[in-house]
């Protein structure tokens, strides 16, 4: 057997050993030595990760599946699970642009941190977070990539509320933390099914299961609604997709790896992992996955046109992009879910890295009301942005394209309503990312003197971290970043541009993503209903969408056709008022139950234990009285016993 | 004739006993004690116990209730008790309550039930005519009951040293807490 | 007069067994006319180690006649009016103990009230003898005398600390309801003998187990009777509201006999009376024990928990006791007497530590009863504060005092006896005691010591009599067989005299 | 072999050195902690040699010492080792030195070491007692040291608290010591032999007993093990005796105190009475179900950090109920293990608090803020405890917890679910909690608050180190345990004629004959 | 024909005269003469019954009675004097600063 495979164990090593490392040396070894550390065990991860493809592409497709276990992690009972890699296409493919996107964020945080009173802090929180996402992602049991699931999770948190002396930024933590745990729920419960049904959580033994004994189609279709309850929290499908938005808080390196590259994606990969349990399922489980996508994209795209804040709009669009990849998942388009999640990765990355960039020249500002022009002062990282603009625009033929088309073609097989309106979000996207773009980086600069107005309308707009808005200097002199900011942006907008080659759609060959997943999907991938002629004119309907998206976004924020304050609706700038309901629901109603129940405890429980004691003692009072210090009281209580005792025997005397 | 003593006795002493109970004077309430004892006596003639019936008159009439006056007189205690006010709420309803449950019940035990049992021997000692009551009672007095008998002595003997440490002269608590260390006075007797 | 006593069946009498009778009896005569003789020139220690020597002789002395009853048999004596048996000897090592343990704590006392002088003693030692007797009686006429020495001797006992108007008042109050509640067990007597032509228990049992008297009206009436008599003694509800004044009132030493002997004597007559004479209508009491037993437990925590006075406390808290033992009386198996012995002795050993500690602590006058004059003990005298601890969690019953295994005889004689619901109160009640000590114990060691409070003086005597007893009480809470084994073995069997 | 002395030595090692302590001169008072910490280490050494020495594919009690103690009442000394209560043993060894080094008491320091060293030897007793009447001893008498450190070195409402505790408790165990006599005497009645409170022969007797009588019987004893546990509704002395207890008080409280109550649940009720614990089961698991979302949500409300890691402990107690009383292997294993993960849990957390208050002096939530900012490794080594309180896999909560949820969810599948629930509240208390506390910009109280000194971080050390090996690596724990607790479910089984609710055996299949299967279905296996 | 009924049913009569002036009374000497009332009731039901069982137990029974009854008034005498030098006309309502 391939030797390069039994490395994978090397893999989420590198991350453990840097955290151990840096906690041990972190503030020791001080700035930027720690950081240099942390990326370099991520490059090492990644050099890992790349000899387990070799490894790997050396074998005969259907023997691209290698278990290494290291040892028995919880053998309890019938419970039995190991910790244990599993190297495969799918595994795999993801941790090779976990790895490598997440190197390159690495490096780049060395720049962005700069000057960071915690610093080796930080970059311990990112090794973990790889480290952890390299288990959800390599496990070969759902226990283990529970582990990684809700590790990931944690190191959210963590990042999140990295700068944690800001109450928002505390609170987004939690809220992440939190709403994720409501679908850590769903996948908790979903392990347990399945340990009931299966009895195992190995995915080998599972998939055995199923394939060999079958599975009533009901546990199934249990199975995976629960696991996209949990697929829902981490990858923020609505209802779940509150927290995302709000995990902006964090520094934007961290925004670019988790929320928008990797642990967001955790979900799609889970239900691709899944897919045959997917298969067994009842028809109406993959629709619901599917509608669940496209709902969640269509809400996050209208709601990404009215964001002012640079990261909200990209976080928006992320919400809106694993829309999209829940919709592939739902039509069987795995492999498409995949390639959008890999160029999505690349685009989305670059694209937040790049928003990094701008807020790092900027000074931390990132209400785009306040930018303009900035193409000129900051040229690598606008020249990047707009690759990525143009990738997630869906322009050909950069690499969104090419996975967005693939999803659409999907969706048209499998609902044309569906397709429509799939397509509206494509175009949307265009729109708002055009938006985006040309009032951070054209047109005239409105950074150059303190805006009042835009002061007074931030401080009324609860959304906002007013921290940076409110405290901007009213003069500034935007730069362009390090090198070692630079350089990732460089190589992640190559990416995003070439990323479509992975999966070209022209004949079976090329689709070397489609091939090279084939054995992880365990023949359950969707075929496309119809031919090539039709997916040309899709293709073509796409393109013409994008490009009208782009157009319409110019016509808009360029030659101001229409006004943009009423595309900019207040009820989609406030997210469709969700965040506000669960809100006042849980300040609301949520925390008045919860102060009843505290009360009940405090009043019924405790207070019944509480009265028990003062009736006795008030019983006590009362007999006092009975003890009057009156001899003849006492006399007569003597009597009275003795009179009861022979009424009491002359019952017995049957008298 | 036994009806007869017995009806005069018995109103003797249930009238001598309301009288220690009613009497607002102890002086009076004594006497009717008197009147009380010495119906009893009567009675135990009736009831053929001579010895106790001597007994009673002598100990009871004549050591007693002669105790009795003598630490009313001592203390001067003959005041009037005001019986028509009871400080004590509901005492003397339930009182009365009581003592009619007492009464009634006592009653119900004692008609409805056979007293020993049927063809049984005395027990203790039979009473006969051969010997005298007074011999009868010695019998079983110095035999049966010797431990008992013997067991009076302590009885006496307490009342004795009861009596000589009640009446002792004590040092006014004042004085006592000054001195506490005097002991020699307490020890005297 | 040779010819009267020819004619007449002179008992043969055995000595022996009587010997501790006589001891403790004869003793408190020798004492008195010591005394009288050598009047001051005896040291002031004289009378208390007199009255220890005596209750040692009185152990000495059981123990032969334990040795002889486990050979030979527990059989009567003095025409049957004595029972000879384990049962009864038990009692009187009790009883001993306690006169002992009393005589070494009463010392000081007497000093410290100028209440110097033999009376106390002699009553204390005719008391015992009293109780002795009662433990011992196979005749209810003996019993009855038993008691009233006891009892008697007592009156005087409490009434004694001239000084102070309480002393007196718990006196009269004692007496009149003494005597009171002395008229019902003797009307119980006598109905008794009413309806079976006997006061020999003996006799009355072989009555009982012949002829079926079940529904004789007299006999009913007079088990009634006797239970009012006995309740009143040992402190059972309805007839305990005499405990708490008297116990308040009275010279502490006194008190501590007082629980402990009294309340043995008590028990070990009501057990002989009735489960000894009458245990073949066990039917017919049992149900009232139960009765008096939860009434006890009830009222005796209840009341505990709202006083302020800790001699008032430990009075309610002896009602409790007093509960706990009738649910022993009320199984009315051997297992039941066991438990009730073992229990007695424990609580003895409880009370006359506790009441000794109450002792040291009240102070001249014997006024610092409340609950504020043990406050922060721990700080002043912690060893003190220790002691008393210990006997107020073995009150409680907590484990590894001998306490607990009194509580856990009792309950496993109720549990044997299927009386479960018995057992459970009980326990319940048992909480709720545990509350009143816990009120003891936070005032000595969680609350602040008053800085003007006085150091007390502590003579050796009660310093140890308060040793033994703790010691007693953990030594024997961690082994408690050797006690378990005599309460086992000290069955009540109630024989004629059938000895060799 | 000698090794049969080490239970009483382990037992008995902390009493003599409170015995030494008792006999130190008041003047020498800095000798008094170096002994407290010495016996109670050289306690702790000795449990890890037993954990070492046992035996672990031996499902039975080891290092057992059996004599004869009163005969008369059938009592003897019994004392006893197996999987079941070997790391409860190693928790409590552990637990002591840890509190002891940790917190000095402000007054009166030889009668706390005494106290504690007592407290000790009533724990090591009660996991270790054999006998019914022995383990009731030990039972009770942890009542009495525990009362006295709440009462002397407690906080503000000290007395109060403490008098609840003994009392609350005190009130379970009085009936249990009713059910305990009912059943060794009727079990003698029933089989006609002699009285004995013997665990192991009343185990094998354990059928014997009229269905209704065990089940009252088993009653009693839930009772008194569900005020120690503690179980809905019968909770709250916890948080008071909790929030008032000094900190090394808390500690012992929440790590081995209340593990007595469900330690008795698995000893005594599963194992005495397998058939009234089968009928009582959905009670008792509902009740913890209650508990873990009820613990939680007042949890949520409360202003005081010591209170709320408190009712913390309700839920956490919770789910082991729901474990144990799941009644297979998964189930009782992930109890007992959840039992171990709680005390080192909640212990550091309790420790913590601790730490927080001799800085700031106070537990109210509302005046700390911004923590972390002050001591960052106090915030650090906070989370990591707060994070395995909270469940997250890889640290030790987690294992314990889906092994119970899921030996329930085969068992009972919807209170499962609902108990699942309870990880998304536990999140939500207790990152609340430090949101609060260690989150935002302090202010002038709290900026110049010292962070963890080396003593503080000593403690620490293991705990956290047991709290990441555990999750990573439960399989030491787990496979002691297994044995036992298979004996006691196949012991259940015999006894009971029931089956314990379990799944099927795991599927024997790989991705290799997983791929010969498909293979078989030909191509018609793709497109569905 | 007087039956033992008779005798006993008066004195069952007396020990109630007897019981209920205790009650009532407050003068410690009366209550001590209502303890003697009941005392002679029992001593008539005791030499009653012996009577009519025709044993002179009964009789013995009330010798012992008589010494006991007369050892108590002594015994209680001595602790009224005592009070009465205290507390002089004392009822026994007014003893009563020990309660609850």
């Amino acid at each position: 057997m391939g030797t390069l495979v039994d490395l994978v164990w090397l893999i989420p090593a590198f991350p453990l050993a840097g955290v151990l490392m840096l906690m041990a040396l972190g503030r020791r070894l001080g700035e930027p030595r720690a950081g240099w550390l942390a990326t370099a065990m991520m490059g090492g991860s990644f050099v890992a990760t790349l000899l387990v493809f070799i490894g790997l592409v050396g074998h005969e497709g259907d023997e691209r599946e290698t278990v290494l276990t290291l040892f028995e992690w919880v053998p309890a009972g019938k419970l039995a699970v190991d910790i244990g890699f599993l190297a495969d296409p799918l595994s795999i493919t993801m941790a090779l642009f976990v790895t490598g996107v997440g190197a390159l964020i690495h490096l780049y945080s060395i720049g962005y941190m700069h000057g960071d009173a915690d610093f080796s802090r930080f970059f311990i929180y990112l090794n973990l977070f790889a480290f952890s996402m390299l288990m959800l992602v390599l496990g070969d049991n759902l226990l283990l990539t529970f582990l990684g699931w809700e590790g990931v999770g944690a190191c959210s948190y963590l990042l999140i509320s990295f700068w944690f002396t800001d109450e928002a930024n505390a609170s987004a933590g939690k809220k992440a933390f939190v709403t994720n745990r409501v679908g850590d729920w769903g996948f908790l419960v979903a392990m347990l099914l399945a340990f009931l049904t299966f009895g195992s959580l190995q995915y080998g033994e599972i998939f055995f299961e199923v394939e060999s004994h079958g599975v009533a189609a009901g546990t199934a279709s249990a199975i995976v609604v629960l696991l996209l309850v949990g697929a829902a929290g981490k990858s923020a499908q609505f209802p779940l997709h509150i927290w995302l938005p709000d995990a902006m808080a964090g520094p934007t390196p961290v925004s670019a790896l988790i929320h928008a590259a990797t642990m967001v994606t955790a979900g799609v990969y889970l239900l691709t992992r899944m897919n045959p349990i997917i298969a067994e399922a009842h028809g109406w489980v993959p629709d619901l996955i599917m509608w669940v996508g496209l709902g969640t994209a269509l809400m996050a795209a209208t709601i990404a046109v009215a964001q002012n804040d640079i990261k909200k709009v990209l976080a928006y669009s992320t919400v809106s992009q694993l829309g999209f990849m829940f919709v592939a998942v739902g039509s069987g388009a795995y492999v498409a879910a995949i390639f959008h999640m890999v160029t999505h990765a690349f685009f989305k990355a670059l694209l937040f890295l790049g928003a990094g960039s701008v807020i790092h020249g900027m000074d931390g500002d990132q209400d785009i009301r306040r930018y303009g022009g900035l193409a000129r002062l900051l040229p690598i990282t606008s020249m990047t942005f707009v690759a990525g603009w143009l990738a997630i625009a869906g322009v050909p033929p950069f690499s969104g394209f090419w996975s967005k088309d693939e999803i659409l073609a999907y969706a048209y097989g499998e609902n044309k309503v569906l397709w429509v309106l799939l397509l509206a979000t494509a175009i949307l996207t265009a729109f708002y990312m055009t938006r985006l773009v040309l009032m951070t980086f054209f047109g005239p600069p409105r950074w150059v003197s303190g805006d009042e107005h835009v002061n007074a309308e931030d401080s009324a707009d609860a959304d906002e971290p007013e921290a940076h808005s409110e405290t901007a200097p009213p003069h500034r002199h935007p730069h362009e970043s390090p090198w070692t900011m630079t350089i990732p942006l460089v190589v992640l907008a190559g990416l995003a541009m070439v990323a479509g080659v992975f999966n070209l759609p022209f004949t079976s060959d090329v689709h070397f993503l489609g091939n090279w997943l084939k054995p992880s999907l365990f023949g359950n991938a969707g075929h496309l209903p119809f031919g090539g002629g039709t997916q040309w004119v899709l293709a073509l309907v796409a393109i013409v969408g994008s490009l009208g998206g782009v157009s319409a976004g110019a016509a808009v924020y360029i030659r101001r056709r229409i006004d943009p304050a009423r595309i900019e609706h207040p009820f989609l700038a406030r997210a469709w008022r969700i965040d506000e309901i669960v809100t006042n629901f849980m300040g609301g109603p949520g925390r008045r139950a919860f102060e009843r129940t505290t009360q009940f405890d405090e009043q019924v429980v405790d207070g019944a234990v509480n009265a028990t004691g003062t009736m006795i003692r008030r019983g006590g009072t009362k007999l006092r009285v009975s003890q009057s210090g009156l001899v003849r009281s006492y006399a007569l209580g003597i009597a009275i016993g003795a009179v009861a005792l022979l009424a009491w025997f002359i019952s017995r005397a049957g008298i | 004739m036994e009806t007869a003593v017995f009806i005069v006795c018995a109103a003797i002493v249930l009238a001598g006993a309301l009288g220690v109970v009613l009497a607002r004077n102890p002086v009076h309430a004594a006497l009717s004690l008197v009147g009380t004892l010495f119906g009893m006596a009567v009675l135990f003639l009736n009831l053929e116990a001579h010895f106790l019936a001597a007994v009673q008159i002598i100990v009871y009439a004549g050591a007693i209730v002669v105790l009795f006056l003598f630490v009313i007189m001592l203390l001067g205690v003959d005041r009037l008790e005001d019986l028509s006010v009871e400080p004590i709420t509901g005492q003397r309803v339930l009182a009365g309550i009581v003592g009619l449950g007492t009464f009634g019940l006592a009653v119900a035990f004692l008609v409805t039930s056979d007293i020993g049992l049927p063809g049984q021997e005395a027990l203790t000692g039979p009473i006969t005519d051969q010997y005298s009551n007074l011999r009868q009672i010695a019998d079983v007095l110095f035999t049966d009951y010797v431990y008992a008998f013997e067991a009076t002595a302590a009885l006496l003997t307490i009342s004795v040293v009861g009596a000589v440490v009640m009446s002792r002269r004590i040092a006014r608590a004042d004085q006592a807490q000054e001195a506490p260390e005097s002991q020699e006075a307490a020890r005297d007797d | 007069m040779l010819s009267v006593f020819a004619q007449a069946e002179i008992p043969d009498i055995q000595w022996l067994p009587l010997i501790p009778h006589l001891v403790m009896a004869g003793a408190a005569v020798v004492l008195l006319t010591i005394v009288s003789l050598a009047g001051s020139r005896l040291p002031g220690w004289f009378a208390s180690v007199f009255t220890m020597a005596a209750g040692l002789g009185v152990l000495a002395t059981a123990i032969p006649v334990w040795i002889r009853v486990s050979q030979w048999g527990p059989h009567s004596a003095v025409a049957d009016s004595i029972g000879v048996d384990q049962f009864s000897v038990f009692i009187i090592v009790v009883l001993a103990c306690t006169v002992i343990l009393t005589a070494l704590v009463a010392d000081g006392f007497l000093h410290r009230e100028s209440l110097d002088g033999p009376a106390f003693y002699v009553l204390l030692m005719l008391s015992a003898a009293g109780g002795i007797t009662m433990a011992s009686a196979n005749n209810l006429i003996v019993l009855f005398l038993g008691l009233e020495i006891l009892s008697l001797a007592v009156y005087v006992l409490v009434a004694m600390h001239l000084r102070r108007a309480e002393s007196q008042e718990a006196g009269i109050k004692y007496f009149v309801l003494g005597a009171f509640a002395s008229a019902f067990l003797l009307y119980g007597i006598a109905l008794v003998y009413g309806a079976t032509g006997s006061l020999n228990l003996i006799e009355i049992e072989g009555i009982l187990q012949n002829s079926d008297l079940s529904d004789n009206g007299l006999l009913l009436a007079g088990m009634g009777m006797l239970l009012v008599g006995f309740g009143f003694k040992v402190a059972a509800v309805p007839f305990h509201a005499w405990t708490p004044d008297v116990y308040q009132g009275a010279p502490s030493p006194v008190v501590s006999y007082m629980a402990a002997g009294v309340k043995a004597a008590g028990f070990a007559a009501m057990l002989r009376v009735f489960f000894g004479g009458f245990g073949g209508l066990a039917d017919d009491w049992q149900p009232v024990v139960f009765g008096l037993a939860i009434a006890s437990l009830a009222v005796g925590s209840m009341l505990a928990i709202v006083q302020t006075d800790v001699k008032r406390i430990l009075a309610y808290s002896s009602i409790s006791h007093a509960g706990f033992i009738l649910v022993g009386v009320q199984a009315a198996t051997d297992d039941g007497v066991a438990s009730v012995l073992f229990y007695l002795a424990a609580y003895a050993a409880m009370a006359i530590g506790s009441f000794a500690v109450i002792t040291l602590v009240s102070g001249p006058g014997d006024e610092g009863t409340g609950l504020d004059s043990l406050r922060g003990l721990a700080a002043r005298h912690p060893l003190l504060a220790a002691a008393f601890t210990v006997l107020l969690l073995s009150q409680a019953g907590i484990p590894f005092t001998v306490g607990f295994w009194a509580k856990f005889e009792v309950i496993t004689a109720a549990v044997d006896a299927r009386s479960f619901w018995l057992a459970v109160i009980a326990m319940l009640a048992a909480v709720v005691a545990a509350f009143l000590y816990l009120r003891i114990v936070v005032a000595m060691f969680l609350d602040a010591p008053d800085p003007d409070a006085p150091r007390l003086r502590i003579p050796r005597g009660p310093a140890l009599a308060i040793t033994i007893v703790v010691l007693f009480t953990l030594a024997f809470g961690i082994y408690p067989e050797p006690i378990l084994d005599l309460a086992d073995h000290a069955q009540l069997t109630l024989q004629h005299f059938s000895a060799r | 072999m000698g090794s049969s002395l080490v239970l009483p030595v382990i037992i008995f090692l902390p009493l003599v050195g409170a015995a030494a302590i008792a006999m130190i001169a008041p003047s020498r008072s800095t000798v008094l902690k170096p002994i407290a910490v010495a016996t109670s280490a050289a306690t702790g050494a000795l449990t890890l040699w037993l954990m070492a020495a046992f035996d672990k594919n031996d499902g039975g009690f080891q290092f057992t010492q059996l004599t004869e103690w009163i005969e008369s009442a059938g009592i003897s000394w019994h004392v006893g080792v197996d999987g079941i209560s070997l790391f409860l043993v190693v928790l409590t060894g552990l637990l002591f030195p840890i509190a002891i080094v940790a917190c000095d008491p402000p007054h009166d320091a030889k009668a706390y070491y005494i106290w504690m060293l007592v407290l000790e030897t009533g724990c090591l007793g009660v996991f270790l007692a054999l006998d019914l009447v022995l383990f009731f001893l030990f039972f009770e008498i942890v009542l009495i040291p525990m009362y006295f450190l709440i009462g002397s070195w407690g906080h503000e409402n000290r007395k109060y608290a403490a008098t609840k505790f003994f009392l609350f408790t005190m009130l379970g165990s009085a009936l249990m010591l009713v059910g305990m006599l009912v059943l060794a005497l009727l079990t003698a009645r029933e089989t006609g032999n002699a009285v004995t409170f013997n665990v192991l022969e009343l185990a094998q007797s354990a059928g014997e007993l009229p269905t209704i009588t065990a089940r009252w019987i088993f009653l009693s004893f839930v009772l008194a093990f569900a005020v120690k546990v503690p179980l809905f509704p019968v909770h709250t002395w916890l948080p008071d005796a909790h929030t008032e207890a000094p900190t090394a008080g808390s500690v012992i409280l929440a790590g081995v105190l209340l593990k007595l109550g469900t330690y008795g649940l698995v000893r005594f009720g599963l194992y005495l009475f397998p058939e009234a614990s089968r009928y009582f089961a959905p009670l008792l698991f509902t009740l913890g179900v209650i508990g873990i979302l009820y613990g939680a949500v007042v949890a949520t409300m409360q202003r005081d950090l010591k209170r709320l890691v408190a009712y913390s402990s309700v839920a956490h107690l919770g789910f082991i109920v729901l474990g144990i009383f799941s009644i297979n292997t998964e189930g009782i294993e992930g109890g007992l293990l959840q039992m171990v993960n709680h005390g080192l849990s909640t212990g550091a957390l309790f420790l913590l608090v601790g730490f927080i208050y001799e800085r700031r002096h106070t537990r109210q939530i509302s005046e700390m803020i911004g923590l972390q900012k002050a001591a960052p490794a106090l915030a650090a080594v906070f989370t990591v405890v707060m994070l395995s309180s909270v469940g997250l896999p890889g640290l030790n909560g987690f294992v314990g917890e889906f092994l119970i949820l899921a030996g329930a969810f085969v068992a009972h599948r919807w209170w499962a679910v609902v108990a699942a629930a309870g990880v998304i509240l536990a999140a939500l208390y207790l990152l609340w909690a430090y949101q609060r506390v260690f989150h935002g910009t302090p202010d002038d109280a709290n900026r110049s608050m010292p962070d963890l000194n080396w003593q503080e971080k000593l403690v620490m050390v293991p705990l956290v180190g047991l709290i990441v090996f555990l999750g990573v690596y439960p399989k030491p724990v787990i496979e002691r345990m297994e044995p036992a607790v298979n004996e006691l479910i196949s012991h259940m089984e015999e006894v009971e004629g029931f089956e314990s609710p379990t799944v099927d055996d795991r599927p024997e299949g790989s991705f290799e004959e997983l791929r010969t299967l498909i293979d078989d279905y030909g191509d018609e296996g793709e497109g569905h | 024909m007087v039956t033992a009924s008779w005798y006993l049913i008066l004195a069952a009569g007396l020990f109630t005269i007897g019981a209920v002036g205790l009650l009532v009374r407050r003068n410690p000497l009366i209550m001590f003469m209502c303890v003697e009332l009941m005392l002679n009731a029992v001593n008539l039901t005791f030499i009653t019954f012996g009577r009519e069982l025709g044993d002179i137990g009964g009789q013995v029974s009330v010798f012992f009675v008589l010494v006991v009854a007369a050892a108590e008034v002594v015994v209680g005498l001595a602790i009224v004097v005592a009070i009465n030098r205290r507390r002089p006309q004392a009822t026994a309502d007014d003893l009563s600063a020990l309660r609850g």
